[in-house]
Order: structure tokens, then C-alpha cells, then sequence
């Protein structure tokens, strides 16, 4: 086969995956080729779409590489897709950024930081796959822990957890004396 | 110039006909007290209590009058800010653990809440605003004909935790009533230890009773490995002889070896 | 959007396209061009495919324009479905679900719970490694008995059996508060 690029087997590959490939799983399945030479071609691929004038173009998202849509043509798509686009309530926002930001995190947690019962919009983001149980946690009553997935990384279209928007600090409280971190809460026996 | 907070009514109204809110549109008691804040312009750090807990009570009996329901967490909030009001109320107390000339503001918990609420909403407005896959941008999310000729693999298959639950509660609401029992964490820890027990029995073939206590001393396990021990004999998959009174108990695997 | 191009939009709608989109079916969506600069612009995609080394071709199949990959690269492409985890379909989500907490439990057990015949899927299962035979039940008939296994700890990242979210907690989750419908209330203009 010595008649097809590199470049052309990326693209083809990639274009048939329903998921993101990393640059681990390129090289596994390319592994007749080396991994800077992938790498190359990737970048290679990213550059013409967005010089060419493309439709699509490859991103890197949880993880992987992915071809999508340009964010410009999505008024042209949802008239295809006729379906509904994904809608999120504010609440089920609130909760999924509380769930990135402080992952591993109980449900009193969530609780505790938003003021009101969670369980429902848990139950619906673990639905959609959003969020995930990582386990329990180690403290009298095992409550689960939750955090985020793949698919909450694909569908804010996050490289990695690391890439999240960034947050205002938050000052610390002026005279207040203790300078808790913010990570602790004051939860225990609120369970 | 800031309006003075005490004076500064809640529902000030010019134009009753466009000043429809949705009560959601307060996710909470958090939400809400930000909101009284932020629309009378003051510092967070220096929250005017009596006024703003009057405004917070004047939501909730507003929303009383309409017949709407309080959820609970409402009703908690007050009574923290009845709490703190009284608190102000008081000479502030020196805080005995800080050398310095220093007091506890009753509203400092209160404050750390509001201000970490704020930046996860703030952090929820950010995620709100990316590109969301399937509203802003679209992926091929299907497996297109040429791979789905392709020869399935004998990979280990991904699931989440979560949909091996929800599959089983799936399976209890349209399974025979007679059949409901509640599973329970001590129910999985029995089976737990059904798996152990067996596994150091297909080692060992005949060990002493006391031998599959060994472990973790918790009332738990000793619990757990005890009604997993009567459930195997139930199941007959071992056997208990004991030789005299009060002696060793010998438990053996009766299981017959088989290759399945 | 004056400043995306017909064969941009035409590109990304054949892209996100589960089945091949007819000719009609293209004019029917983007209603303000015109049928032959839409067919104009297919023509010149097609050229691009060929011409620029693509991984991917646009070819007519059945009656509509479908992005594919190229014939020749096939062997690559079958590589990724090979190297890809198959999904699990819902009955050995199932019957794994059953195992998993009701073990010890044999066939008629789980053929009771689900209302069908399981054996296949035990098969399966049993061939993943993710449930094995933990003995014979002695009672007549000697039914096999099944529980899960190592492996199926592995998989789920599994201390123990004790922390698998039991069935109370995703109970606890579903009946709490679900997004109730939202009621209109007079207040002062809030956003």
C-alpha cells in the first residue's frame, strides 16, 4: 500500500470513528508507522482544513482527536438534524460545574454548595452520561463520589479536565482568620 | 451613590405587566440572597443583615400568598439568617484562638458560601458558553457502513457503574413482585464474602471455621462471613462437621469440580 | 453568514449525516441556494477529494452523497473497529446487573428475573471473564451457580463488592426532586 499517505490514512480513519483517538490509540493501530510521523500528519490534516476552507475541522477533545463541524455552520446542521439541540437548565449546569471543578465530590457536597436537593438532576446527568459514581468515599456512611466523563469532555468540548475555564478566585474572607482552604467544607455531620 | 439598603424594597414595581419571573429561576436560597445583594448594591462583605433577611422573608411569604410551595432549604436559610441577624446583634466576641485583635463576623460562613456559589454559577455560565457538541457543533456519532461489516472483537466491553445499577433497578421493577428483595450494602458484602470463602476453599479443601473470620475484626465482616458461611451451606456448596462438643469446626468445599 | 461558502455548509451537512442526503433533500435544507450552484458545489467537492490526497471520497449511493473512506485504505480502517471495546447491549447489561447483586444465583434465577432465555449471554459473559461458575447448587438438577469476578472488579475499578452503589442509592437519587415544572411568579424584572 505504498500508494496511500500516511495523512490520507489518518484522515480516513478518524473520519470513521464515533469517538475521539487519541495519539496513543493512532500509534497502536498505525503501528507500522512512527509516532512523530503521526503527530506530523495530524497536524498536517489540522492545517488544511483550516486553510482550505473547509466544512470540518479536527480538534482535540478528551483526549483525542476528532473531526466536527465548524461552530459557524451549526444553523446549517440543526436544519438537518431537525432534533431538538442539547439544552442544559441552569441547574444541571451549576451542578455539572460544581461536579468538574471539585471532582471527587458526595452528593452532600453538591448539597452543601448549592443550597438545594440535587438528586434528581444527578440521576438525569447520569443519564446522559455526563457525570459517572468514581466510588465511594471513605468516611462513615460511604457515600458515593462523583465526577465527570469522557462524554462531559466531548460535549463542552474540553482537550482535558486541565483546560477548563479557569475561575476569579476567590479573595480570602478579609479578617477572617482562618484561611481554610476552599476545598474543605464544613460537612461532617451534615450527611 | 448606593441606595440605602434598608430602604430599598424588594419588589419595586413600575410596569407589574413585564415583571414575570419563574421562581426556578432561583435554584435556591443562595441564589436568591444573591440576587437581593446584587440588586441593592451592596458588599458582599458587609451584607446589611436585618435588611436583607426582611427581603429574603418577604420572598418566602410572597411565595406563600401564591400558594407556592417553600422548599425546606428556603426555610433553613432563614433561620441561618434569623440566627446571624440576632448574632450582629450581640458585642462582637474577641476570637480567643487568633492573637491578634481580631472578632468573628457572624456572617463570615455565610460569605465563604455565597462567594464559592457564585463562582460555580459564574463556572456554569462558562460551560453554558462553550461549544457544545450537538447545539454548536456536530460529530459523526454513528459507525458508518464501512466499519459495521467489520468482524466484531472479543475486547472487554466499556459499561459505567452507574448503568450496571440502573440496569438491575430496571430489571426489579419489571421482574415478579415475589422475587423483590432489598439489596442492601450488607447484602453485597455477603456475597462478598461467598467469593472469598470459595476462593480460599478451592486453595485449601478443608479449613478451620475460625480460619474465615481472619481479617478485618470489624462486627461487620465477622457478620458478613458468618451469614455467608450459613448461605453456603443452604446452597450445600459446603459442609460444616464439628467433632465433639464445643471442638474445631472443619468447613470443606463440597463443590464438584467441573470444567466448565 | 456571508462568509462561509456554500461548499463549507454542503461539506459539514454531509458530514454529520447518518445516511446519504439526495440531491432534493440538499435543496430542501438549504432552501436560499440555488439547485445548480448546490450540485455545482458538490461536483467541486468531489474534485477536492480526489485531487488534494484525500483519506475520504464523496461518492452518489443509493440515490444520495455520502462522505466514505477510500476503498484502498479498508484494511486501516478495520484495524480501529478491531482494537475499538464493543458496547454492551442491554441483555448482558442485564444479566451481568443480576449477577453482580444477587450473586450466588443461578440460571433459573436470572431467567426468572428477566423473563428469558439468558444462556447465550451467560456464554458470553462467561467468555469475557467478567462472571464464572462458582459451583453446583445441590438440589436436583444441579444447576450451576454464577458470581462475578476479578476481572469484573478490574473493570469497574471495584474494591470490593461492598462498593457497588446499591440499588437504595440510585433509588434515593431518582425519587429526589426532579426538575418540577416551573411556575410564573410577579417579581421585579430579574434578567
Amino acid at each position: 500500500m505504498a500508494d496511500v499517505s500516511l495523512k490520507q490514512i489518518i484522515e480516513s480513519v478518524l473520519f470513521v470513528s464515533d469517538s475521539p483517538l487519541s495519539l496513543d490509540r493512532l500509534c497502536s493501530i498505525l503501528e507500522e508507522f512512527e509516532r512523530e510521523e503521526i503527530r506530523a500528519a495530524i497536524d498536517a490534516i489540522t492545517a488544511d482544513c483550516t486553510s482550505n476552507q473547509r466544512g470540518i475541522e479536527l480538534i482535540l477533545v478528551a483526549g483525542g482527536y476528532q473531526f466536527r463541524s465548524r461552530p459557524e455552520l451549526g444553523d446549517y446542521i440543526r436544519r438537518l438534524k431537525r432534533a431538538k439541540p442539547a439544552r442544559f437548565s441552569p441547574s444541571s449546569l451549576e451542578t455539572l460545574a460544581i461536579i468538574a471543578y471539585r471532582q471527587p465530590v458526595t452528593r452532600a457536597e453538591i448539597e452543601y454548595l448549592r443550597g438545594v436537593d440535587s438528586g434528581g438532576i444527578l440521576k438525569s446527568l447520569l443519564d446522559k452520561k455526563l457525570i459517572r459514581i468514581i466510588g465511594k468515599k471513605d468516611i462513615p456512611g460511604k457515600p458515593l463520589i462523583y465526577g465527570t466523563t469522557k462524554e462531559f469532555m466531548e460535549t463542552f468540548s474540553l482537550k482535558d479536565l486541565a483546560s477548563l475555564p479557569t475561575l476569579r478566585e476567590i479573595e480570602e474572607l478579609a479578617d477572617s482568620g482562618d484561611d481554610t482552604d476552599q476545598v474543605l467544607l464544613p460537612l461532617d455531620g451534615v450527611e | 451613590m448606593l441606595p440605602d439598603p434598608e430602604q430599598s424594597p424588594l419588589f419595586a414595581n413600575d410596569d407589574p405587566d413585564s415583571c414575570l419571573v419563574r421562581t426556578e429561576a432561583f435554584e435556591g436560597p443562595l441564589d436568591l440572597l444573591l440576587h437581593l445583594i446584587k440588586k441593592n448594591e451592596v458588599d458582599i462583605y458587609n451584607i446589611p443583615i436585618a435588611a436583607i433577611s426582611r427581603q429574603y422573608l418577604d420572598y418566602l411569604d410572597l411565595m406563600r400568598e401564591l400558594n407556592l410551595d417553600v422548599a425546606g432549604e428556603f426555610l433553613v436559610m432563614a433561620s441561618t439568617l434569623i440566627q446571624i441577624k440576632s448574632q450582629m446583634l450581640l458585642p462582637l466576641t474577641p476570637d480567643p484562638e487568633s492573637e491578634e485583635d481580631q472578632t468573628l463576623d457572624p456572617r463570615a460562613e455565610l460569605v465563604r458560601r455565597l462567594l464559592e456559589y457564585e463562582r460555580y454559577r459564574e463556572a456554569s455560565t462558562l460551560l453554558a458558553s462553550r461549544e457544545i457538541l450537538d447545539r454548536d457543533v456536530f460529530a459523526r456519532k454513528f459507525i458508518p457502513a464501512e466499519l459495521d461489516t467489520a468482524a466484531p472483537d472479543d475486547a472487554l466491553p466499556e459499561i459505567d457503574l452507574f448503568e450496571l445499577v440502573d440496569a438491575f433497578r430496571r430489571i426489579l421493577a419489571k421482574a415478579p413482585k415475589d422475587s423483590f428483595h432489598e439489596v442492601g450494602s450488607e447484602n453485597i458484602s455477603i456475597a462478598d464474602r461467598i467469593a472469598d470463602i470459595l476462593a480460599y476453599l478451592e486453595e485449601k479443601e478443608t479449613v478451620d471455621f475460625e480460619e474465615l473470620f481472619i481479617g478485618t475484626n470489624t462486627r461487620e465482616f465477622i457478620v458478613a462471613s458468618f451469614l455467608a458461611v450459613l448461605e453456603l451451606c443452604k446452597l450445600r456448596m459446603i459442609r460444616l462437621t464439628q467433632f465433639e462438643n464445643y471442638g474445631r469446626i472443619l468447613v470443606n468445599s463440597t463443590v464438584i469440580k467441573d470444567a466448565a
